[in-house]
């Protein structure tokens, strides 16, 4: 296995566990959107690294497209959610949602 | 008609018929839903009496439909079956006709008549058949019916009763279901007449007889049987005559007394716990002065004596018990269905405030010291031989010591009847004035009271139907029937 | 030694993300992850992968986050990390620690290439993604409808309430 | 008749497609064109039982797509009950507004999961997970009112952590043998063995099931459940508890471990152990609840427990009573929420201690959740009973004594708290506070009504359902063995 690609592994599971810890870690809602978007780029780099490993980049590539869409989609949701939180809230602290503590 | 068709026929009519009596309810019909459960009772009944005839020589019919796999609903028609079927549809018959009378003061009649009709189908269903998830399933039915009867008044108080019993019921029928999925794992069938003559495991046994004694209210798990007495007089009727503690009497019978084979040991811990059962219960029907309590913790203890008839495993105890399913059917059916008249009468169910009451309401007393005088085992009436075979079949198994104290068991009954008696209708009146009861429950309580009569003179019969259901002779047949 | 370069960039910009108080620097360095991303594909033969890269995370989700940013600007952007900052080296090298072990263990237990038998192959993005990945297509058809339903219906109310006042 | 089988993904996108246009001409347009799909899509779905036994494949716009029993068995449910939530709907929304959204939501859940079902690659799962997912976000969301979007938010955040396990477990899978269809993993997978030999499997392997498990809601996964159930409107809790759930995370699950995976007895262990935590910790949790919602969402989770506990005894007789209970469980779920959003409708409330004998009032809704809670219980004829007999006879064939008992007596458990929400809600007086309350109208009492009449009809004739369709599901999860 060359380290080419084990270096895409390793920083696709740095970026995965960054995305989570922010995730988890912080308390603004945005920057846990933030999260989940830096989650995405790690496994970006997982396909990525399985691709080339197999010497299929046609295929991954085409995975990797449909997953940037889901992506985008999920953030605008996400984003929308935020916006009506915030309309009715006036905030973006995950504290106040209280159920989320759980 | 074939003894198939028949048979099936009093399965099918009220249960399926009872799905009939909501659809009246809907259609604005209310009043005549109790007039067609008296006829889909009734029907059930009439069509047990042509049974009854080939049972009485011997005859036996089994038939199966296989459904999946192991599970096939297997119905027998054999004297045990037809037995529990006449006198539980019979009971319930005249419970309906007293009905009439009883529940049309409340708003529910189209629930109340579905229920009890789709009550005694299950009944019926569970005699007939000998699949073991079918009995387990018939047995539920009974359970879930009698939760909804026993809440009928809706009181939050009374719903917690209905919701109790229904718990422990469901919680010993699970376990007995869990019995019979490790007897299944020991013997690769559910079906009671492949099972017959296998000794089964004593886990095996526990779980199952937790079952029967939950069901059939025996001390342990006896509570739920007086808390019931909430529910309106016909439905504590017929929870303790004629149907719901009768299932786990019947059941013990079908699976072990020519089923399934148990330990000596294991044997003499159900003598115990039922003579206990019969004991205590007795001493706290002589201390309770509600009148439906005491009559219940009098069925508790008539049911501990049925099973001491049951599990003494001879002729003469298995006799004495099948008569005494009948003769306490008949007779606690009539002192509730008393109580009820007493209860709409006085509009209380406390003993200690009744009293001189045989001068306003002379056939209810009557017949409650007819129904009385056989419960405690009077000598011309039927309670009597059916206790007196109990307790020499108790002897003739070699249990000596535990007949001596079921003859005590019987002096306690014949206290606290005879006082329940003294203080309901002898003495002073202690109330306001009071009258007798509509006609029709009037009547059905002399019928009942009657028959107690007529089966103490008739005891021919009944014996001769019970001698043939008793487990040694199907044995014999069985063993023609199926090689 | 390109590749080194790159995924370090990628990686400082992604851990910029986790340190910068201002959500718009944080914005900007996830973009700026994004576009690196991009040069990976790029770099890899996945031309297009890199374009929908660039394009869309790096410029539409940037454009949608820097916009609800702004729109939401007054409210209180001081909340932090549950976790005091200065904690962040010590949880990075956590990470690259647990990380390490995780990519020497696959590296010395996935199965090599020619024992699954697998040939390079040489067909074209076009080719896989019009053929194989149709059923991925009818996915993405659902999810860009469920997209557009759901942002609708999250904003229905919104304007029936404008219309009330 | 294969071919038909495209109507599963067409009919709901189209129908979606069109409802903007529908609304436009008509409420009642909308109504009908949503009505006759999900009928249209039950009806399909039954038709294809004759064919449980086999595998069909069909093709769509040059995609692989494929049922065999598993999948059929899941889409018989999914379609079902979509169906009758989306009758239930049709009332129910009014006061929620935006209807030709939440019937197009609804119609994307629907092509969402039936795409999962008929997806032959783990990345097609995957999207079609996510079509599924999103939707369902913005329908819990969908009251627009603040505990709605925060379970919708909580929801989301932990699935998305979710499906990233996921797709870091397919990234895995796919550099381990450069494939991630189903039939070729699985062959990849018989040839090579799976064990010491490839330890990746075994850590995608846990990947999966944390994933998977995050949708299923089983235990040390099952935080968003409890609040995304409840805020949801009615008809998209029945939907989550009783479908998505279970085709998301438990189809999903066996799929995987079952079908692809030769079950490595490590992994049914593993979801022998959840299955009882989940079945103890969500009964016991539910008991304590008042609000008639969040009670029925903790003993979805203590069904799904059932569930995981039957598959995870693994011998023919728990796994079909397993896939049964799926059935089951879907049917009665769905009931029992339909009923709680009936309440909820007229008397605007969720807790159960400000109810009290609303059964003299609300008839329809009284019965059936008479029936929901005895199937839910166990009690027979009812349908959930062959379910948990066959589950629980399976443990005892594999020896499996305490597993047993811990099941039929979390059985009487359940009845037991199910009986604590027929007598603080419906048996019992009036509240006089509901003296003039209604029966919830036309299409709730409806839909409410067949799926009562499910619960009991599949409970009477539960031989020939499991002979129709949950023995050929079993058999392709056997035929290994």
């Amino acid at each position: 296995m060359n380290s080419d690609i084990l270096l895409l592994l390793f920083s696709g599971f740095l970026a995965f566990m960054l995305g989570v810890y922010i995730l988890f870690m912080y308390r603004n809602l945005l920057r846990i959107i933030i999260g989940v978007e830096v989650m995405a780029k790690g496994i970006t780099l997982l396909f990525l690294a399985a691709g080339a490993f197999q010497g299929k980049i046609a295929f991954i590539q085409s995975l990797v497209v449909t997953f940037i869409i889901v992506e985008t989609i999920l953030a605008a949701i996400m984003l929308a959610l935020v916006f009506t939180v915030h309309k009715i809230y006036d905030s973006l602290d995950i504290q106040l949602l209280s159920k989320l503590k759980g | 008609m074939g003894i198939q068709t028949n048979a099936l026929l009093v399965i099918s009519i009220p249960l399926l018929g009872s799905l009939l009596i909501p659809l009246l309810g809907w259609a604005g019909l209310k009043k005549a839903t109790g007039p067609l459960t008296v006829i889909l009772i009734g029907a059930a009944n009439i069509l047990t009496w042509p049974l009854l005839l080939p049972v009485l020589h011997g005859g036996m019919w089994h038939w199966s439909y296989g459904l999946y796999r192991w599970i096939s609903l297997s119905l027998t028609v054999d004297a045990l079956a037809v037995f529990m079927a006449f006198t539980a549809s019979l009971i319930a018959t005249l419970i309906a006709i007293y009905s009439l009378g009883y529940i049309e003061h409340t708003d529910d009649e189209p629930e109340y008549y579905f229920i009890v009709t789709l009550f005694l189908g299950a009944m019926m269903g569970l005699v007939f058949s000998t699949n073991l998830i079918f009995l387990y399933l018939f047995w539920e039915i009974a359970a879930l019916a009698c939760w909804r009867l026993i809440g009928y008044y809706r009181e939050p108080d009374y719903i917690w009763k209905a919701d109790k019993a229904f718990l422990v019921t469901f919680g010993g029928a699970v376990l007995m279901l869990f019995g019979f999925v490790l007897v299944f794992l020991q013997y690769g069938t559910f079906e009671i007449t492949e099972l017959r003559g296998h000794e089964i495991g004593t886990v095996a046994l526990v779980l199952i007889m937790a079952g029967v004694f939950s069901k059939s209210a025996t001390v342990p798990l006896h509570t739920w049987l007086p808390d019931a007495g909430v529910a309106p007089s016909t439905i504590t009727s017929l929870l303790h005559a004629a149907i719901l503690v009768k299932i786990g009497l019947y059941g013990f019978a079908r699976m072990f007394c020519n089923g399934m084979v148990i330990s000596p040991r294991a044997q003499t811990g159900i003598l115990i716990i039922a003579l206990a059962s019969a004991f205590i219960s007795a001493c706290a029907a002589l201390k309770e002065t509600n009148i439906k309590r005491m009559l219940a913790y009098s069925t508790v203890s008539q049911i501990g004596y049925t099973f001491l008839g049951l599990a003494a495993f001879t002729h003469n105890g298995y006799i004495g018990a099948l008569l005494y399913i009948m003769a306490h059917g008949f007779a606690k059916g009539g002192l509730f269905l008393c109580a009820g008249i007493i209860e709409h009468g006085t509009h209380t169910k406390d003993m200690t405030k009744m009293g001189g009451l045989i001068k306003k309401m002379p056939i209810t007393a009557i017949a409650y010291a007819i129904c009385a005088l056989s419960i405690a085992g009077i000598p011309p009436m039927a309670g009597f031989f059916s206790k007196w075979f109990v307790i020499s079949g108790l002897v003739e198994g070699g249990h000596k010591v535990i007949a001596t104290l079921a003859i005590l068991t019987a002096v306690l009954t014949l206290f606290y009847m005879m006082k329940s008696f003294h203080v309901v209708f002898l003495g002073e009146s202690r109330g306001e004035s009071h009258a007798e009861g509509v006609p029709v429950m009037v009547t059905v309580v002399a019928i009942l009271a009657g028959l107690t009569i007529l089966t103490s003179i008739l005891l021919q019969l009944p014996y001769h139907l019970a001698s043939v259901a008793d487990g040694e002779r199907l044995l014999k047949l069985a063993t023609l029937v199926w090689r | 030694m390109l590749l080194w370069i790159l995924l370090g960039l990628l990686l400082v910009f992604l851990v910029l993300c986790a340190i910068f108080r201002d959500l718009l620097y944080m914005a900007i360095s996830l973009a700026l992850a994004s576009i690196i991303l991009a040069i990976v594909l790029f770099h890899y033969g996945a031309n297009i992968a890199g374009v929908f890269e660039l394009s869309v995370c790096a410029g539409l989700i940037t454009v949608l986050f820097v916009s609800t940013v702004s729109l939401t600007k007054d409210s209180d952007q001081k909340v932090e990390s549950r976790v005091p900052v200065y904690f962040l080296p010590f949880i990075i090298l956590l990470f690259l620690g647990l990380d390490f072990f995780i990519v020497r263990w696959l590296s010395g237990t996935i199965l090599p290439k020619d024992l699954t038998q697998q040939a390079a192959s040489t067909a074209t993005f076009q080719s896989v993604f019009w053929t194989e990945r149709t059923a991925d297509m009818l996915g993405q058809i659902g999810l860009i409808l469920a997209g557009v339903f759901g942002i609708l219906a999250l904003f229905r109310v919104a304007s029936k309430e404008k219309q009330h006042e | 008749m294969q071919q038909s089988m495209r109507l599963f993904l067409i009919l709901p996108l189209v129908a979606a497609i069109l409802m903007p246009w529908a609304s436009k001409l008509g409420r009642r347009i909308a109504d009908v064109l949503v009505a006759v799909t999900g009928l249209g899509l039950m009806v399909l779905s039954l038709c294809f039982i004759p064919y449980a036994g086999t595998t069909s494949t069909f093709q769509l716009f040059g995609a692989q797509f494929a049922v065999d029993g598993l999948s059929l068995l899941f889409l018989i449910v999914v379609n079902a009950v979509a169906f009758f939530c989306i009758l239930y709907s049709i009332d129910y929304i009014d006061h929620y507004g935006g209807r030709a959204k939440f019937y197009a939501l609804m119609l994307l859940m629907i092509l969402g999961l039936n795409g999962i079902l008929l997806a032959q690659d783990l990345f097609s799962l995957y999207v079609y997970l996510e079509v599924a997912s999103i939707s369902s976000y913005v329908l819990v969301a969908y009251n627009l009112k603040f505990d709605g979007i925060e379970s919708a938010l909580k929801y989301l955040l932990l699935s998305v952590v979710g499906t990233g396990l996921t797709l870091m477990g397919i990234s895995l899978i796919y550099l381990n043998c450069g494939t991630i269809g189903f039939e070729a993993l699985k062959a990849v997978l018989s040839s090579i063995g799976i064990g010491a030999a490839s330890p990746v499997f075994l850590l995608a392997a846990g990947l999966f099931m944390a994933g998977f498990g995050l949708k299923a809601a089983i235990v040390p996964f099952h935080a968003w459940l409890p609040d995304a159930h409840p805020s949801a409107p009615a008809p998209i809790s029945a939907m989550l508890s009783g479908v998505v759930i279970k085709v998301a995370g438990v189809y999903s699950l066996i799929r995987i471990f079952l079908y692809i995976y030769p079950a490595p007895s490590q992994i049914l262990k593993i979801f022998l152990v959840l299955g009882i935590i989940s079945m103890i910790a969500g009964a016991i949790i539910a008991y304590f609840q008042s609000d008639i919602k969040r009670m029925l969402a903790y003993s979805s989770i203590s069904q799904i427990g059932y569930i995981l506990i039957g598959l995870g005894i693994g011998n023919p007789l728990a796994i079909m009573g397993a896939l049964f209970h799926v059935f089951n469980h879907a049917m009665f779920k769905s009931l029992l929420f339909l009923n709680s959003g009936a309440i909820q409708y007229r008397t605007g409330t969720r807790n159960i201690n400000e109810m009290g004998g609303l059964e003299s009032r609300m008839r329809v809704t009284g019965a059936t959740g008479i029936f929901g809670t005895l199937s839910i219980a166990g009690v027979p004829p009812f349908n959930g009973f062959w379910s948990k007999l066959f589950i629980v006879m399976g443990a005892v064939v594999a020896g499996k004594y305490v597993i047993a008992f811990l099941m039929v007596f979390f059985s009487i458990f359940t009845l037991g708290y199910f009986l604590l929400i027929q007598r603080r809600v419906f048996f019992g007086k009036l509240n006089m506070k509901w003296a003039d309350i209604k029966e919830a109208p036309l299409t709730m009492s409806l839909a409410m009504i067949f799926l009562a009449a499910t619960c009991l009809l599949s409970g009477i004739f539960f031989s020939q359902v499991v002979q129709s369709v949950i023995e050929p599901a079993a058999n392709l999860l056997m035929g290994g063995k």
